[in-house]
């Protein structure tokens, strides 16, 4: 990105002189003039801006271009610009730049133990599938239930929150449908997805459903808005603000083009029961590693 | 000099790990070594100028002569030196530690559940660990008469492996964080409810198709058990109230008596009326928490329980049935017996319902009111 | 760049006005074992560093949680984060940036002796801190709350793509409430500030106190310049 | 040489009127016009010398509190099954106090295990968190650092006396937690067992709202040294000019500003999880009990080093002391703190080397050894220093050639837990917990009571007895050899850790151990009588008793006045200069007040 290099280049020009005159006679009381402090926050602004408009470009370029934009880049230009508006923070806002040099090496050293922190945490949890496939994933997706939610009601094990969740709301749907009670916006959604599980899998639609259904053409869209629904509070409760990256670069999930959000996903993995451990299967091919 | 330090330090092992090439016992003890070179390379001369250069009483003579106090070149050496040292260990200590992780191809996958104090292997062929042992020999007669171990009654699970044929776990939990340790198989790895972890070993020798316990010395072959060179079984990570109770044994089987073993457990019940398959899941699943003599434990005992009104927690009384006893196994925070911890796992998914009305009639049986029902033979698969 | 020499500003350990006139400010004396005004200032201003390193280090947690979460549940991560509205997020950010400006001139007008704007600065910052947290909680807590996006037990939302969903939200909620807290802790500070400017303790030759809680303010600002694009720009 | 130290008039301590710092010129110690006025002062005290006493007394009484729950882990484990309760027969053991904790109908086996690990527990918290975290930094450093440095006091004094209090509210929380029925999750709250159990219990909340307020008691005390460090060296004092007690310290506060507070937001994650269930670590609702671990040991792998970096930091100054000569290889020690410091953060997965991925277990594994290195090259340098010097074998030289017998076998053992293939062997099982003691009690312990011997006279102004002094010393040495060296040996054997009853073979050395740990606590009351004496009657100490030369020796009284030293103190001499500044043949009480420097030119070393 063209604006990121120049931002950097400026801030590199920045700390070089800052270098030359800051360190000379540390501690007299600097007085950052007025101009500094509004032409730094006219600059942080135009960061942020741009912060913005980079990730709606990336959005732009994948759909017209039907590109594969891979995670990371969006990581890279987000993480970058953010670190360059909190360097100019901490250079102008809190005069590292004036300062004695002591305190600089102090934020620096608390970076450094940050990145060793998280650095060796993530290669641990990040390789932890590369001897055994299995090892990568979790038992059960969402986690292995078996414990009382905020309502009181005991989840059943091995069934995860998310899919408790999606059960219960399925029932509360069923039981104001027949009440004749209208649905809130983002049970209406569920409704539609519900509807559009039972077309797939080939079952009668109950009649109730789709009477509620008749009159209600936004729930649909928001239901198949590239697979999202976006009920958040911000008035316009239907504006698709933004939709997903075509492509999320783990393949293994499957989410790729936005459709239907495919039946077997919506329902989540089934547990591996008892027998079927993957034990059965990937453990006996391995090759005999000398 | 090795061998004999080797006997005193670390008890024989039966594993690969322990005795094949870049093993763990042979690392232990170039280490010991290296230790106790440094320990005399520094207390020797610790000692030596303690004594040597002691101040004489009451005079507060300087030392006689001004010493260098600093040499690059000796502190140059000891720090390369040492090192070169942990290189050597290091690379030795990643080849073993490899040597537990990666499964050789031909390797017998065993599917271990652990779960709040017990250990459940799972054969290739559906089976499950069939036979329990107690613990230790010096069993002392009960108070009716029966042979009590001293840790109370319990039972430990067998776990059959074979001989020299790579072993593979594949583990998971299905409550909190346990460990698998077998200290004579050299290795240990810990078990997750939200993953599965793995570990690998080749057993090496199951002392003949008798099997000599001398090693273990701690179980003695019963009639109709099938022979193996035992070992012990621990949970090495801290899981609750019976953390040292939660034990096994692991019989390093003959091939022959290996598959002898997992074809008679894969069909336990072949043969058996409700009760005994009743006792028989209970000696597999429910020992651990609930006794059968009327002895107090984690979960309320099962003598003579069976038709009385039982206190719950929440207060009233239920009175101990069929659906009771369904519903404690199936959901047992539900009505919880009172005055006992809500500790019980769900066993929904783990017991077949013939297995449940097995649990049953064992119940009825030991508080003698046996019915008619409970002598029918057992459906098998 | 004006950087005017201390001491034509005022002689650094300059004694005391001895007529035991003038405002606390003017009778400011360093503590005992500090030799001069400027030690003073400077031991205070390492000590206030190594304070904010414990903020960032506190804040770290929160990052390596987020930074594992989204490695190992991608999906759960971009449906969630496309759940959240950016342009609230945006909106906040602004007003967090306004908020670091006027912390940065109420530093300078403290400095320069300015009283009357030193305190509309420390005002500002305290009035644009409340606007994040109201924005923060009327638009976008209570909305979630009542459609169940909450983590854990509390999670109720029935839409979700991936099963690791709550994952997201919890990392939503702790990230966002135990900032909002150090929001609140700086607004706290800034009244207590501006007390102290309304009884002239601050001046050219003691302003500890104002830099003190700006350097705060910043890292505030900082960790909230990091976690706009890490929750709301996700794809 | 102008005249003796004992004798200099100009540090004669309370007799010279100084014209400046009127009514500062008694002693810290003295006590004011009343009772209640005494204890007021004490309790609103920013003087960093009674806040460094008053922390050694509150680190004492909890060190016995946690060696009481020692005693009762060994109790209890004198015989396989025979809990406190007599599981087999289930009969209670009549007046052990233990089994009163009991429920009254008869007690069950895994009654008595709870008991068991409800005081294990406690032992792991209070000792980790309660006394050696804040052991020699908070006590010994609070009272010494100003003065090694030259300096009146820490750099924030109010800030100082928050962090005593902060100790206290933290030490409340866990007392009142142990006493409300105790936790029993093991002292790392591993996850899912800390969140799962005890449901309705408030204890464990309790226990872990007392580490984290503890947490920032330590990073307080951290921080101040830090400042103090940097700021307020008297002048002519580089650097190298130090103490290397002070580098030890400045070390362990590095460490303690930047690990602590991860372990701060850690333990509130986890007070949420708890109290809210929201997800993070618990596997029930999607979190990852592996993130926790890394989460917990991030910190708690650099606080092992906040306990064992003080310990060096006491043994470089007894060495120097007691062998009147300079510390060989000053700046390969001075850096080596700063190594251990630095090499501690990038080392901490070695701990769940058995619940890793393959990757980072391996590269731990190799770092892990580079922390053996700075540790290596102090021991090196202390032995040194030995050679050709005065060896004086007081009290505290012979803890410090104990610390080295210790922490030798200490360090040493840890190679066998660095390498891979033997910790997974060895993980969690009782060689880990003599590890552990050896570095923890046998190194830092040991050192504490050193110094607090060394510094005894400089803190109270007063002698302790020699004789008891020693006999102390040979109880506590034997008795921790006894109790912890058979675990060596039972650890290898495959014991594991945390077992409340065991298989019959290791019967013997758990015997073993409990005698060594009834003969540890007879060493430490001899030492606690002893000071009580000493306090009560022992004879009044000279400024100088050992022929120390650093600041607190030179230019303090015993004990010290309120503001520290009379006149601007100003580094004349290195700390160890002890051929340049005395001539042979001196007594020590009267070693001559060293030469000032020649202005501009600095004695070599």
């Amino acid at each position: 990105m063209a604006h990121a290099a120049h931002a950097d280049g400026s801030q590199a020009h920045g700390s070089g002189h800052a270098a030359g005159h800051g360190a000379g006679h540390a501690h007299e009381h600097v007085i950052i003039p007025m101009r500094t402090l509004v032409t730094v926050l006219v600059l942080l602004m135009t960061f942020t801006g741009l912060t913005v408009l980079a990730a709606n470009l990336e959005i732009i370029f994948a759909t017209i271009f039907e590109l594969k934009i891979p995670q990371y880049i969006n990581v890279l230009v987000a993480l970058s610009i953010a670190a360059v508006k909190s360097i100019i923070v901490a250079a102008y806002f809190m005069q590292l730049r004036y300062d004695n040099p002591l305190n600089t090496m102090i934020a620096t050293f608390t970076i450094l133990v940050l990145t060793f922190f998280l650095g060796f945490t993530m290669i641990d949890l990040g390789s932890r599938g590369t001897l055994y496939e299995y090892k990568a994933e979790q038992v059960i997706p969402g986690g292995i239930g078996g414990v009382a939610i905020a309502g009181g009601v005991q989840v059943p094990s091995n069934v995860s929150i998310a899919q408790f969740a999606r059960e219960q709301a399925d029932k509360k749907i069923e039981q104001m449908i027949s009440e004749g009670t209208p649905l809130p916006k983002f049970l209406g959604v569920r409704l539609v997805h519900i509807v559009d599980e039972l077309l797939a899998a080939k079952k009668p639609v109950p009649v109730a459903y789709a009477a509620y259904l008749a009159g209600k053409p936004e729930l649909f869209k928001a239901a198949h808005a590239h697979g999202k629904d976006h009920t958040d509070a911000h008035g316009d409760d239907y504006g698709s603000a933004h939709s997903s990256s075509p492509d999320v670069s783990r393949v293994k999930t499957g989410i790729t083009l936005p459709e239907l959000v495919p039946a077997g996903a919506a329902s989540g993995q089934d547990a591996p029961g008892r027998d079927a451990g993957p034990g059965t299967g990937p453990g006996g091919d391995d090759p005999d590693p000398k | 000099m090795n061998e004999w330090l080797k006997g005193i330090l670390l008890k024989p092992g039966n594993s690969d790990l322990a005795l094949g090439d870049w093993n763990v016992d042979g690392l232990f003890m170039f280490i010991t070594w290296l230790c106790i070179g440094s320990f005399i390379f520094v207390m020797v001369p610790m000692f030596w100028w303690a004594f040597r250069y002691r101040r004489a009483r009451g005079a507060g003579h300087m030392a006689a002569v001004r010493t260098p106090n600093h040499n690059t070149v000796l502190e140059v050496t000891w720090v390369v030196v040492p090192l070169l040292f942990m290189v050597v260990v290091f690379f030795w200590g990643f080849k073993g530690y490899m040597r537990g992780q990666i499964a050789k191809g031909n390797a017998e996958v065993i599917n271990l559940e652990a779960y709040k104090w017990a250990w459940e292997p799972l054969y290739r062929n559906g089976a499950s660990s069939g036979q329990q042992v107690y613990m230790d020999d010096r069993r002392t007669p009960g108070e009716n008469g029966a042979l009590v171990g001293k840790r109370g009654n319990n039972l430990f699970p067998v776990i059959a492996v074979p001989e020299k044929t790579p072993v593979k776990f594949i583990m998971k939990s299905r409550d909190v964080m346990h460990s698998f340790y077998i200290p004579d198989m050299r290795i240990k790895m810990d078990i997750f409810p939200n993953r599965y972890t793995s570990l690998t070993f080749v057993p090496q020798d199951a002392g003949g198709d008798l099997g000599n316990n001398d090693q273990a010395g701690a179980v003695t072959v019963t009639p109709g058990e099938i022979p193996g060179r035992d070992h012990y079984v621990f949970c090495a990570e801290y899981c609750g109230i019976s953390h040292s109770e939660m034990a096994a044994v692991m019989r390093v089987m003959t091939p022959s008596n290996f598959d002898k073993a997992l074809e008679t457990w894969g069909d336990l019940y072949k043969g058996k009326n409700f009760a005994e398959v009743g006792a028989i899941v209970h000696a597999r699943k429910c020992a651990t928490c609930h006794s059968v003599d009327g002895s107090k434990n984690t979960g309320p005992t099962w003598k003579d329980a069976w038709g009385k009104m039982t206190p719950m927690a929440v207060g009233g009384s239920v009175m101990y049935d069929e659906n009771y006893t369904r519903e404690a196994i199936l959901n047992p925070a539900a009505r919880l017996h009172q005055g006992y911890p809500n500790q019980m796992p769900s066993f929904a998914g783990q017991l077949s319902d013939n297995e449940i009305l097995g649990v049953i009639a064992y119940i009825r049986q030991l508080s003698g009111k046996t019915t008619d029902a409970d002598k029918v033979p057992f459906p098998s698969k | 760049m004006t950087t005017l020499p201390h001491d034509q500003l005022e002689p650094a350990n300059s004694a005391a006005p001895t007529d035991g006139g003038g405002t606390y400010h003017d009778r400011y004396q360093p503590a005992h074992h500090f030799k001069s005004r400027e030690h003073e200032f400077d031991a205070v201003k390492m000590g206030v560093w190594l304070l904010l390193s414990t903020e960032i280090l506190l804040f770290a947690g929160l990052f390596v949680f987020y930074a594992i979460m989204r490695m190992k549940h991608p999906e759960a991560f971009v449906h969630g984060s496309s759940l959240l509205d950016w342009r609230w997020g945006l909106i906040n950010t602004v007003v967090l940036l306004l908020s670091s400006f006027t912390a940065a001139a109420s530093v300078r007008d403290a400095q320069l002796g300015r009283q009357g704007w030193l305190k509309v600065n420390l005002f500002l910052t305290f009035l644009f801190g409340g606007a994040f947290l109201a924005i923060k909680f009327i638009f976008e807590y209570l909305p979630k709350i009542s459609e169940g996006k909450l983590p854990g037990i509390w999670y109720s939302y029935p839409n979700w793509v991936d099963a690791n969903e709550p994952l997201w939200w919890g990392l939503y909620w702790g990230a966002t409430t135990v900032h909002a807290s150090h929001v609140i802790i700086g607004m706290g500070l800034y009244l207590w500030l501006l007390r102290r400017a309304y009884k002239r303790h601050f001046g050219p030759r003691h302003y500890n106190g104002v830099e003190g809680v700006a350097l705060y303010w910043h890292i505030v600002d900082i960790v909230w310049i990091f976690l706009f694009p890490m929750l709301y720009l996700i794809h | 040489m102008s005249s003796l130290p004992g004798t200099n008039p100009e540090q004669a301590s309370g007799a010279d009127a100084g014209a400046h710092d009127q009514g500062h010129d008694e002693p810290y110690l003295a006590p004011k016009a009343t009772w209640l006025a005494t204890v007021v002062d004490w309790a609103t005290t920013i003087d960093h010398k009674k806040i460094g006493v008053m922390y050694l007394f509150a680190i004492l009484f909890m060190f016995f509190l946690g060696g009481v729950a020692a005693l009762g882990v060994r109790v209890e484990l004198w015989e396989p099954t025979r809990t406190v309760v007599d599981a087999a027969g289930n009969t209670r053991l009549e007046g052990l106090a233990l089994s009163a904790m009991l429920p009254d109908d008869k007690p069950s086996l895994s009654d008595a295990n709870d008991l068991y690990n409800r005081i294990f527990t406690l032992h792991g918290l209070i000792m980790v968190f309660l006394v050696i975290v804040p052991s020699i930094p908070a006590s010994l450093g609070n009272f010494l650092l100003p003065l090694m440095v030259g300096a009146k006091d820490v750099a924030f004094p109010k800030l100082n006396l928050a962090s005593w209090y902060i100790y206290l509210f933290g030490s409340m929380f866990a007392l009142a937690a142990a006493i409300g029925g105790g936790v029993e999750t093991g002292w790392t709250f591993y996850t899912p067992y800390s969140t799962s159990t005890d449901e309705g219990h408030w204890t464990v909340v309790a226990m872990i709202a007392g580490a984290f307020i503890l947490g920032f008691s330590s990073i307080l005390t951290g921080l101040n040294f830090i400042v103090t460090v940097h700021k307020l060296r008297a002048p002519g004092m580089g650097w190298f000019d130090m103490p290397l007690f002070v580098w030890g310290i400045y070390g362990t506060s590095l460490i303690q500003v930047l690990a602590t507070p991860v372990i701060g937001i850690t333990l509130l994650l986890l007070i949420f999880e708890r109290l809210f269930h929201i997800g993070i670590f618990d596997p029930r609702l999607g979190g990852d009990p592996v993130l926790f671990q890394h989460f917990f040991w991030f910190y708690s792998h650099p606080v092992v080093y906040v306990m064992i970096l003080p310990g060096m930091a006491v043994m470089s100054e007894l060495i120097a002391v007691f062998t009147r000569k300079k510390i060989f290889g000053y700046r390969a020690v001075a850096f080596s703190s700063l190594a251990i410091a630095g090499i501690s953060f990038i080392v901490w997965g070695h701990h769940m080397f058995t619940s890793q991925g393959e990757l980072s277990a391996t590269i731990f594994s190799a770092l892990t050894f580079l922390v053996a290195l700075p540790s290596a090259i102090k021991v090196f340098n202390w032995i040194m220093t030995l050679y050709k010097g005065s060896i004086d074998l007081k009290t505290p030289m012979l803890y410090a050639l104990g610390f080295l017998f210790l922490f030798s076998i200490g360090g040493l053992t840890g190679i066998y837990l660095g390498a891979l293939s033997v910790d997974l062997h060895l993980h969690d099982t009782y060689f880990v917990v003599a590890h552990f003691h050896y570095v923890m009690m046998g190194s830092t312990i040991v050192a504490f009571v050193g110094a607090i011997h060394m510094w005894w006279p400089k803190m109270f102004g007063k002698m302790y007895n020699e004789l008891w002094g020693k006999v102390g010393f040979w109880l506590v040495f034997l008795g921790f050899n006894l109790t912890f060296f058979p675990q060596f040996i039972m650890g290898s054997h495959g014991m594991p850790r945390r077992y409340a009853s065991y298989v019959d073979e290791f019967q013997i050395y758990h015997q073993l151990s409990t005698i060594g740990s009834f003969v540890l606590l007879a060493g430490f009351l001899v030492h606690l009588f002893n000071f009580i004496h000493s306090l009560v009657a022992g004879p009044k100490a000279p400024p100088n008793p050992w022929g120390g030369l650093s600041m607190e020796w030179t230019d303090a009284g015993s004990p010290p006045i309120t503001h520290n030293f009379h006149h601007e103190p100003v580094a004349k001499h290195g700390p160890y200069d002890f051929d340049d500044v005395y001539p042979p043949q001196t007594k020590p009480g009267e070693f001559p007040m060293p030469e000032p420097a020649k202005p501009g030119e600095h004695p070599k070393w």
